[in-house]
């Protein structure tokens, strides 16, 4: 009888985790283990996963891979789990503490902010200390993701950040506004339309994600200015570097969701097998899958790839 | 006859004469005594006030509101809303709800997009498919709160549930992009065009939910069919003791919302460019559209209400939340704002009906 | 009485929970006539009329219509069959107008494209129709047939269903106590539009609590009593006092014995 | 009739959009009466005594009770001060069962602890008086106590609210056409109880359109027409004929001119 | 007295020695029968019946599911949902709707903790003062609803977002850890405690959970308020013209769903360990909620159904969560299935009363 393991999304109507998933599906069965796969309803969802990690468990799992909803809020449901004999892997999101879970395989997301906000910066040059900036961010929940990808790009923008968890509490004049797209097309092009509303000059966008991005150009295109207008986002899905490809976004910050969920998988065969767990990156104490900026228009002092190397490691 | 019956109703001996005058009393004709009577047989114009006092407050507000392409801009932000709305009216008339209005939206512009990408359906063909398919998935509604009488609440959470997770399941989640959309399949973004009168655009999705909605005024006022949607909603019992067919009418309105929520669907790929199946619509369309119906007067008991009213509903959360932002900043206290409005829109209303009473 | 009964029920039985309403019931309506139907309350005159005209299906028994075994399962089939009803809950959706209870299910369309392809409503017509119609059974203190049927008074109301009835008469009218509320004059009136409907061919199935009503118009009278038929008599034949005493369990027809 | 009149409405207007339902009426009820208020449908009748039993509030005029001004906004201030009321829409619970409407407002406590700390019901207790109640009106064919009233028969449900009105009798009873759907037996039973009340000194108000009924047990008759009180007068000295005559506007009485 | 009025009522002789007999008929007395008039007075069994089948079924499918550690786990995760079910179905019971339950949930439990960690107030009374405020964001509703006569529907939609906005503001999105709590504020955690027969382990949350249905049940069938919560529901002008004080039992009904719902905010603290903003009770709770009362068979129009129906609804949408979570389906395919089985549970239900009455 194979061994049996669990992951645990934020949602699972999101690309990035059904990738993920996907992912982890074909290592498991390339491994001859069965995988049971659960997500939250909604983002920020952390009840649905606090129930899912107790049906694992009621379920005799070996282990469990997670991307926590809420990173502080997780950690007693990790605890027991981790009591009743369960490893418990960390994905895509480090809980807090980090050592809760008993390993962590995850991209930094503040990195894949400033990556690009730098990027941004450079390639408005003197244009960046009178920019007008939209951000469109993920739900008013504010989860972290959504917290540490805005306040990276900020940072790398050379924006005060204020409070460093919380968005929307910053004072530069160079902000239009925030407005929550809840990670979609839809959501974007509403945002993005009522920024414009408020002021129609804006030129730098930041999106939570590509599929806000794409409706953020729509508002864009709507209004002729899709030309004249910086849009940045996070992710590196096959459709967003297409995106960037097509000159839809400028740049994109891309991440690694099936590699996280193939090396989990790995780590929880092993486990099984041996009772060795994983180790951390030199250096770090999680194991970082690496984020990569994509675009075809490089600046000087921000390393990036072009848009073929990304489309080879796109996951979607 | 027995004995006894004549002296039992001689009395009516008094009704020789009896006056047929109709009673006929002085009627007050000041000016606010006509706007009050107005009020009282008009009662869709009260959320029209309501409209019109929000749009110069925040005229005054903001300078940026009193623009006329921020005026289009919330005519078009409605768009979808308005003609969920407009499905979720005739459901909520006959004392039903529909929970899946949005994602029969959703589901049923994924099946257009996929019709035409995946199986290489012409466009055309493709839109009429999903027509089609959602009017069925409404019809399915239908069937199963009539024949089956179970509570349309109940059906539609699962309707949602399962159409939801069908739309993930079927699309794999995948968005189709929108230049692919206007290279291979211009037709699914017909609503997205425009007229540019003066600069101004105005979609025309917009003109499609406005005719929507004069539609439906007239069917539900002028036919027949209109009224008996009214009775069921009423009182379903007497109406089906007074001849009405209210099985056959029940599933004729779950489809025809259905079939409104598939226009819908189409609308969505022209107004947003591309076909996406995590489209916020699918979780947040129903709360939405009940909205506005019940900001627009319709009671929730049925039988209540114009959806005219339901129109201006629409257009009072449109334009709360448009103003709200151009005067705020924080989304968070956007959300609040929301909140505090939309019970103070409704309050108001109820004083003019008070009023006016 | 060789004629055969155009209505008829035999061992008719409702049951509702713990309660029976009707208990192995019989009944006849004969072509023509006005039969009432008089019963203490509770006694199920109700549930009989509603078992006839399909607004309950009943457990047990059978009813024909003509000679034809029926088995109506809605109002709706009991209309299509010329069965009309005014019951004694009146059936009216209480937010609409007046014009709009009286034509429910029957409503006139304009003429010309407008209603055939259109199917717009002729509601002028409609009201006219209407306010005639309460004019006959001399409701004049309408003031607006616009207005809603819930905001008019218990008697008005009532004029609305039994006008309703009478109007699209057909083959059998049934009518539950269709003067509770009514006045005097009211009363009068209907007593007359029963006669009139009468005269146009059509049985009438009348229940009604008020005996000079009843023996003032009733062909025959059915006596209803704890769920079943007790007797038929006709009004010639007994005084008031017989029939209530009779009804009430006073007196035993002759040739009846009451089940234990 | 040197007395006050314990309740007094003057000038009463009560304005429903389009339609006037109260034209400056104005209404005496004497202490220890029996008073028939008698009138057309849609004459206003239900509208005057829901203005005076705080169910509507009229939009002028002034309504004193034992000769202090009174403000009713709802019906329950009404109740307070002494007046009891049966509509004639009943004011049922239709889910509930026959106790619970008749003891709404007022429910048994159980005796001891379980009564005073945990508030439970004495539903036994409740149960057996809405039962000896409805006994006495004869309503002896409600075969299940506990049955929502939904289900009862019409004039079942007209009984058990009489009752309710009747049992706890107080300053005031106003009775909205108590017997229309009641049988023979059973509004026989009412007009008794009627009597009894007043026996008990309470005045009553009486809304019928039975003639033979108010004649027999009113002591005066208030005459509504078109809204407002066309006259008083007393059964001894008037016939019925003249009652009807007066209030469907085949006469005027003596020193009454009707307004245009 | 009147020459005719002898004449008019002399029939009523025919009334002497009137038989005084009360009605009575056989009754069956079959096995069936019996069962079926059991069920015809004791709707709740019903949804009881839904549950039993569905336990069984699930039991066969997976060999995990009839494991005490199972069942118990079922029971604490429905436990908030159960406590929210009561605030809701007191609600509903006045054929009201309480969109903002998990608003005011997660706002109650941010406001406990934040009480304590803040402003160093020592636990129990950060917990009364909660449980207080709660309470009166309950009463602000019931207020809307009560005295300016506002669709419920309406009022808590606005309250929810006005909530949850506020909540996160308050909060400033951060999350009180786990650790912390149990250092500094231990009685935040309280309902998290366990007893433990045989190694199976029971949180006190489910303890309460029933406590709360049983109360309520004996709250609403014994007691006057109980029958004025029905009454209001069935028919509110009916009601008030009945005497019951309609305005003053909709603000008690409301202010005591808020005082549950605050309950229910103290229990998330035990069942979560820490305090989050984001817990998606906020935004779910409502559904969640309003789906057990109505798979109970609480009727959303008021005044029927039953409180311990509405724990066999929470029960039935556990076993299935649960159930179908052991089974292994795909979240997607969960939600697909759950939809289907919430239809599917209440057309048994509806099948079995039908077969009843
Ligand atoms: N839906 C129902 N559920 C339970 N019992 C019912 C139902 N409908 C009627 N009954 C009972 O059946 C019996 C007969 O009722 P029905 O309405 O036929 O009486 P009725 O003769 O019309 O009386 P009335 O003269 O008062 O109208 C009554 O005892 C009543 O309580
Ligand atoms: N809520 C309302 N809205 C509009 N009109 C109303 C309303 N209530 C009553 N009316 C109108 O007021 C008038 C008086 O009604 P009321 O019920 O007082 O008559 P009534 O004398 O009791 O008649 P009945 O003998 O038929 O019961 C009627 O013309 C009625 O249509
Ligand atoms: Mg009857
Ligand atoms: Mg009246």
């Amino acid at each position: 009888e194979g061994v049996s393991a669990c992951l645990i999304t934020k949602t699972d109507t999101n690309p990035f985790f059904v990738k993920m998933k996907e992912g982890a599906e074909a290592k498991a069965t390339e491994l001859g283990m069965t995988l049971k796969a659960y997500a939250g309803k909604i983002d920020g969802d952390h009840e649905s996963q606090v129930a899912a990690i107790e049906a694992c468990v009621a379920d005799g799992a070996k282990g469990i891979l997670l991307t926590a909803s809420d990173t502080k809020a997780i950690v007693d449901a990790v605890k027991s789990a981790r009591d009743a004999g369960v490893l418990v892997i960390a994905l895509d999101t480090p809980l807090d503490p980090i050592d809760a879970a008993d390993a962590t395989f995850a991209t930094d997301n503040f990195q894949a902010g400033l990556l690009i906000g730098q990027w941004a910066k450079s390639a408005m040059g003197d244009a960046a200390a009178t920019a007008k900036i939209a951000l469109l961010d993920l739900s008013i929940a504010q989860p972290s993701v959504d917290v540490m990808r805005d306040q990276g790009f900020l940072q790398g923008f050379g924006v005060d950040l204020a409070d460093a968890n919380k968005w929307g509490d910053e004072t530069d004049p160079r902000i239009v506004g925030n407005e929550v797209t809840s990670g979609n097309e839809e959501g974007g092009l509403k945002a993005m339309e009522a920024l414009l509303a408020k002021d129609p000059e804006i030129n730098v966008v930041y999106t939570i994600n590509e599929p806000s991005a794409a409706g953020a150009y729509e508002a864009l295109k709507a209004i002729g200015r899709e030309k004249d207008v910086l849009i940045v986002s996070v992710d590196g899905g096959c459709p967003g570097v297409a995106d960037v490809k097509d000159g839809v976004i400028g740049a994109t910050s891309q991440q690694y969701p099936l590699q996280m969920a193939a090396l989990g998988v790995e780590a929880i065969a092993k486990f099984a097998a041996d009772g060795t767990k994983p180790a951390p990156t030199e250096g770090k104490d999680f194991f970082d899958t690496g984020v990569a900026l994509i675009t075809d228009k490089p600046v000087d002092g921000v390393e990036s790839i072009d848009t073929t190397k990304g489309a080879e490691l796109c996951w979607g | 006859m027995a004995s006894d019956a004549k002296g039992a109703t001689s009395f009516e001996e008094g009704l020789k004469g009896a006056s047929e005058k109709v009673a006929e009393f002085h009627e007050d004709k000041s000016a606010l005594k006509r706007l009050q009577s107005w009020l009282h047989q008009t009662p869709s114009a009260v959320p029209m006030i309501v409209l019109v006092v929000a749009i110069v407050i925040f005229g005054l507000l903001s300078e940026n509101f009193f623009k006329a392409t921020t005026l289009s801009t919330i005519l078009q932000q409605i768009a979808i809303v308005g003609i969920l709305g407009c499905a979720q009216s005739v459901v909520v008339l006959t004392a039903g709800i529909d929970l899946s209005v949005g994602a029969i939206a959703v589901f049923s512009s994924v099946l257009m997009g996929q019709m035409s990408f995946r199986y290489g359906i012409p466009a055309p063909a493709a839109i009429g498919i999903g027509l089609v398919l959602g009017t069925a998935m409404g019809a399915i509604n239908g069937y199963l709160v009539a024949k089956i009488k179970l509570p349309p609440f109940i059906v539609t959470l699962g309707t949602w549930q399962i159409l939801l997770a069908s739309n993930f399941i079927y699309s794999a989640n995948e968005t189709i992009r929108s230049s692919d959309i206007q290279e291979q399949a211009p037709a699914l973004q017909f609503w997205g065009g425009s007229i540019q009168p003066g600069g101004v655009k105005i979609l025309y999705a917009v003109f499609l939910m406005i005719a929507l909605v004069a539609i439906m005024s007239y069917v539900l006022r002028q036919t027949a069919w209109g009224r008996h949607v009214y009775a069921v909603g009423d009182d379903a019992e007497s109406a089906e003791l007074a001849g009405v067919q209210t099985k056959k009418i029940l599933i004729q309105v779950y489809a025809l919302a259905g079939f409104f929520c598939a226009i819908a669907g189409w609308v969505m790929i022209g107004r947003f460019g591309s076909v996406s199946p995590t489209a916020s619509t699918g979780q947040l369309g129903n709360i939405q559209s009940i909205t506005a119906v019940v900001i627009g007067g319709i009671s929730l008991f049925g039988g209540r209400g114009s959806i005219v009213g339901m129109f201006f509903g629409a257009l009072i959360v449109g334009v709360f939340e448009m103003g709200l932002r151009l005067v705020g900043t924080d989304p968070q206290w956007t959300f609040f704002l929301i909140g505090v409005l939309i019970i103070f829109a409704v309050a108001v209303d109820q004083w003019i009906r008070k009023a006016a009473a | 009485m060789t004629q055969e009964p155009i209505l008829k029920g035999r061992g008719l039985v409702k049951r509702y929970g713990k309660v029976t309403a009707l208990d192995h019931c019989d009944f006849d309506l004969y072509p023509g006539e006005i039969l009432a139907v008089i019963g203490d309350n509770g006694a199920g005159k109700s549930s009989l009329i509603k078992a006839l005209s399909g607004a309950v299906v009943p457990d047990e028994g059978e009813i024909t219509l003509e000679g034809q075994k029926i088995n109506f399962t809605s109002p709706i089939d009991a209309r299509a069959a010329g069965i009309e009803c005014v019951y004694q809950t009146l059936a009216m959706s209480p937010a609409l107008s007046i014009a709009d209870n009286m034509f429910m299910g029957r409503e006139l369309r304009k003429p010309g494209i407008m209603g055939s392809l259109f199917r717009k409503l002729d509601k002028p017509a409609m009201e006219k129709f209407a306010r005639a119609k309460l004019n006959e059974l001399g409701l004049m203190t309408i003031q607006n047939i616009n207005q809603a049927v819930e905001t008019l008074s218990g008697g008005q109301r009532q004029g609305v269903a039994v006008a309703r009835a009478a109007a699209f008469g057909s083959k059998v009218v049934i009518l539950d106590e269709p003067t509770a509320a009514l006045g005097v004059k009211e009363s009068r009136r209907v007593l007359e539009l029963i006669r009139d409907v009468r005269s146009r061919g059509i049985p009438i199935i009348l229940i009604s609590h008020n005996m000079p009503h009843v023996f003032e118009v009733a062909d025959r009278i059915h006596i209803h009593r704890l769920g079943k038929r007790l007797c038929v008599i006709k009004p010639s034949d007994y005084t008031m006092s017989d029939a209530v005493a009779f009804m009430t369990g006073a007196k035993l027809p002759e040739g009846v014995t009451e089940a234990a």
